[in-house]
């Protein structure tokens, strides 16, 4: 169901996995990663109680075997299940690697907004702020702007903060940003963006920092 | 003295009206279907219901909401059943947000005689809006109060007679903390076995925790919740 | 190795365990105990990790397979094993029914110090403490009187104390107390003792409710 | 990238003067006497070392103990070894006496990201002393920080190559929380299998807590410590 930007978005993400790592995907475009990653030391880690995430086919699927996001799933070799205690002791106690989470907001500082909007009633946060205080790198994946075209990335969040922990990285269908004390470094272009076209997308400010390999392209 | 139980009325003896309810699960996986449904024909109300979701649309925990027996949920994730967002729109519910991982850690603590413990989860949100915040070696926490029920129905897979538990896959999720943290823990399983067929170093939750055991006819399948028995 | 008086306190304390429960035994007298116990249903749990502690004979000892007090045992059928933290959140967290403990001291109002002396170096405490929170009742096993002939039952403990906790009930080689709102009552003379012989060697103060059948050979 | 090692001296590469080592064990059960063998010839000291006991006699850390490398040890029954009360006497040890619960469950909160948390086992007692108090739903409890450590050497029975561990019976006691306790985290243990021969169901502690998985050459026997290998 996803489309050609969202996967777009996963397989530069998946590029950022190096084995061996453990890995725990969000809802939405983060599930998508899994896909583009061949490295068999990449462990996914689910917060509903398993390490050793894989797909699984729809003959195989187990109504009592599924991820955060309750879609199924199957088991590696060597996997292990565990209660939602421990899985967030995980979490929390710094064990897993990396997170890798969509937004609705991002400030320019690094601080994200991903549970909850302000006139709705706050209904849900599931583990967001628990990952974001513990996973040792956070990774956003999420496109550039809203549905109404608006940047999701913006001097101040309008939302509520999920944590005051900063990300460490952004990735979006235009451009690949690090944070770097806490201020927005456009590092990489993705492919057909152009920097005009980010500058006029995003209302944080942001420095330009781009790899060498990018220049061409991107300019 | 058994532990084993005919049916879900007699599970659900000491459940009164007013009680704090833990019941297991992560959406309908790994609920407790079957105790949740007795649950929906006992004549009670003003329940508090500790639980990650209150079920889904018309399913498990939903159906007691729909019922009106629930005065307040505890949980992290609502948003699975859209219907609570409509209850407590019109004041018919009381709703507590909590981070999955400070409900399970609660619980956890509930169960274990810890009184309230120092996260960092939350820091600086909404949520921890009121919350006591302590600087413990250089880092800011919040303070969490431990959690506690007079009954919790779990899920699990396989009890021996004694009560002895163990869980299958995701399943898992917050039964066994919930099976330690009320004054009555009630199991609803797939299966009854002698003590000695489980291995003493696989139960999860030992039987000190467990004070009775239900065989489950409401089973989660691929294609929905199906009775059985 | 033990003696008779030992053995006389651990068959009395026996007689308070009734199925099903869960029970944890100090080192000492109260290890006795498990041996004159008959009923199924009283499981034994060891703090260092076992529900379902049971005796081992000398051929079938296993070194990995021991109690708190680090002598070999058994495991029944429908044992598990847990780690320590585990462990103590079952005796913290109120799931464990009966502790029976030893003593160095008591007082009147049912306190107790069984873990250091005054003047020595504090060295060990062991799960002394846990135990006397969390249990759902406490038994105290010990001898009448310290090996200098000292009441071990007195009006305030020199020793310091384990716990603010009270216990419910003591029993030594000469009687069985019960305590009632901080006040020790005799209800019973153990075969062969009188009531002078526990006045005499008893410093905390205690009322006398003897049961019926105890009346005749206390008095 | 393997996790498996090959002696004693290659698991306690990180070790270093004036580190925090948690070591597993219950008495010299469950105890990694391999690593603690190898500490032992390791030019290493000003250890502060995590443990219920400081081993016994002349064996496993009371070797350690000998050799004057120990600045303070914590644990909950140092009576084990005579010898700590004469180097403590002496001045030569440093030491922190913790109810055995506390000193589980504060290793347990090192693990899982907790600050710090209240509990009633010590209230009033000398334990107690300058311990902050609360009260909390009428009871009064302490706080007892969170306890971490630079390196966990931990005894297992089994790991698979990932570093998948499981226990032995009684062995198992403080071997599971310290794992999740330290920077680095070395594992001792009987067997190594291949993924996947491990049940997922009965894993205690994942890999994702393991660095270095090391066979064991120092073995725990009803007629004491023999060296295998």
């Amino acid at each position: 169901m996803a489309n050609e930007i969202q996967e777009s978005i996963a397989s530069r993400a998946a590029k950022e996995l190096n084995g061996p790592c453990v890995v725990n995907l969000g809802i939405g475009i983060p599930t998508l990663v899994a896909k583009y990653i061949d490295d068999q030391q990449v462990y996914f880690h689910t917060e509903n109680g398993l390490l050793g995430v894989t797909d699984v086919d729809e003959e195989h699927q187990d109504p009592n075997l599924v991820n955060a996001g309750k879609l199924p799933v199957g088991e590696t070799l060597g996997a292990s299940f565990f209660n939602s205690a421990e899985s967030f002791g995980m979490i929390r106690g710094g064990h897993v690697d990396v997170a890798i989470l969509g937004v609705l907001q991002m400030d320019q500082t690094g601080k994200i907004a991903n549970w909850a909007v302000p006139g709705k009633n706050i209904m849900g946060v599931g583990g967001a702020m628990d990952l974001l205080v513990g996973a040792k790198k956070v990774i956003i994946t999420t496109t550039h702007t809203a549905k109404d075209g608006s940047s999701k990335l913006l001097k101040e969040c309008t939302f509520p903060i999920t944590s005051t922990r900063i990300v460490d990285m952004i990735i979006t269908e235009l451009a690949v940003f690090e944070v770097k004390e806490k201020q927005l470094e456009l590092v990489e272009l993705m492919p057909g963006a152009t920097l005009d076209e980010v500058r006029e997308k995003t209302e944080a400010v942001f420095s330009v920092s781009l790899k060498q390999d990018h220049l061409e392209e991107g300019i | 003295m058994s532990k084993l139980l005919e049916n879900g009325t007699a599970a659900l003896k000491s459940v009164r009206t007013g009680d704090t309810i833990m019941v297991g699960g992560f959406g309908l996986i790994g609920a407790p279907l079957t105790l949740i449904d007795a649950l929906t024909e006992k004549d009670v109300k003003d329940l508090t219901i500790i639980s990650n979701n209150l079920g889904e649309k018309g399913k498990g925990l939903g159906i007691l909401l729909g019922q009106k027996k629930i005065k307040k949920g505890i949980g992290s994730y609502f948003t699975s059943n859209r219907d609570v967002g409509d209850a407590y729109r019109r004041g018919e519910i009381k709703l507590e947000l909590l981070p999955q991982g400070t409900l399970s850690e609660s619980i956890r603590a509930g169960g274990a005689g810890i009184g309230g413990y120092y996260t960092k989860t939350g820091v600086g949100t909404e949520l921890a809006k009121n919350k006591e915040e302590r600087e413990i070696n250089g880092e800011l926490y919040i303070f969490e109060p431990a959690i506690r029920a007079n009954v919790a129905l779990i899920r699990a897979w396989k009890a021996d007679t004694l009560g002895n538990l163990v869980y299958y896959k995701t399943a898992r999720n917050f039964n066994p903390v919930m099976a330690t943290a009320a004054d009555v823990v009630i199991a609803e399983v797939d299966k009854i076995v002698e003590p000695g067929e489980l291995s003493p170093e696989e139960i999860v939750t030992p039987h000190l925790f467990v004070d009775g055991i239900l065989l489950a006819t409401k089973i989660l399948t691929n294609e929905g919740v199906v009775t059985h028995g």
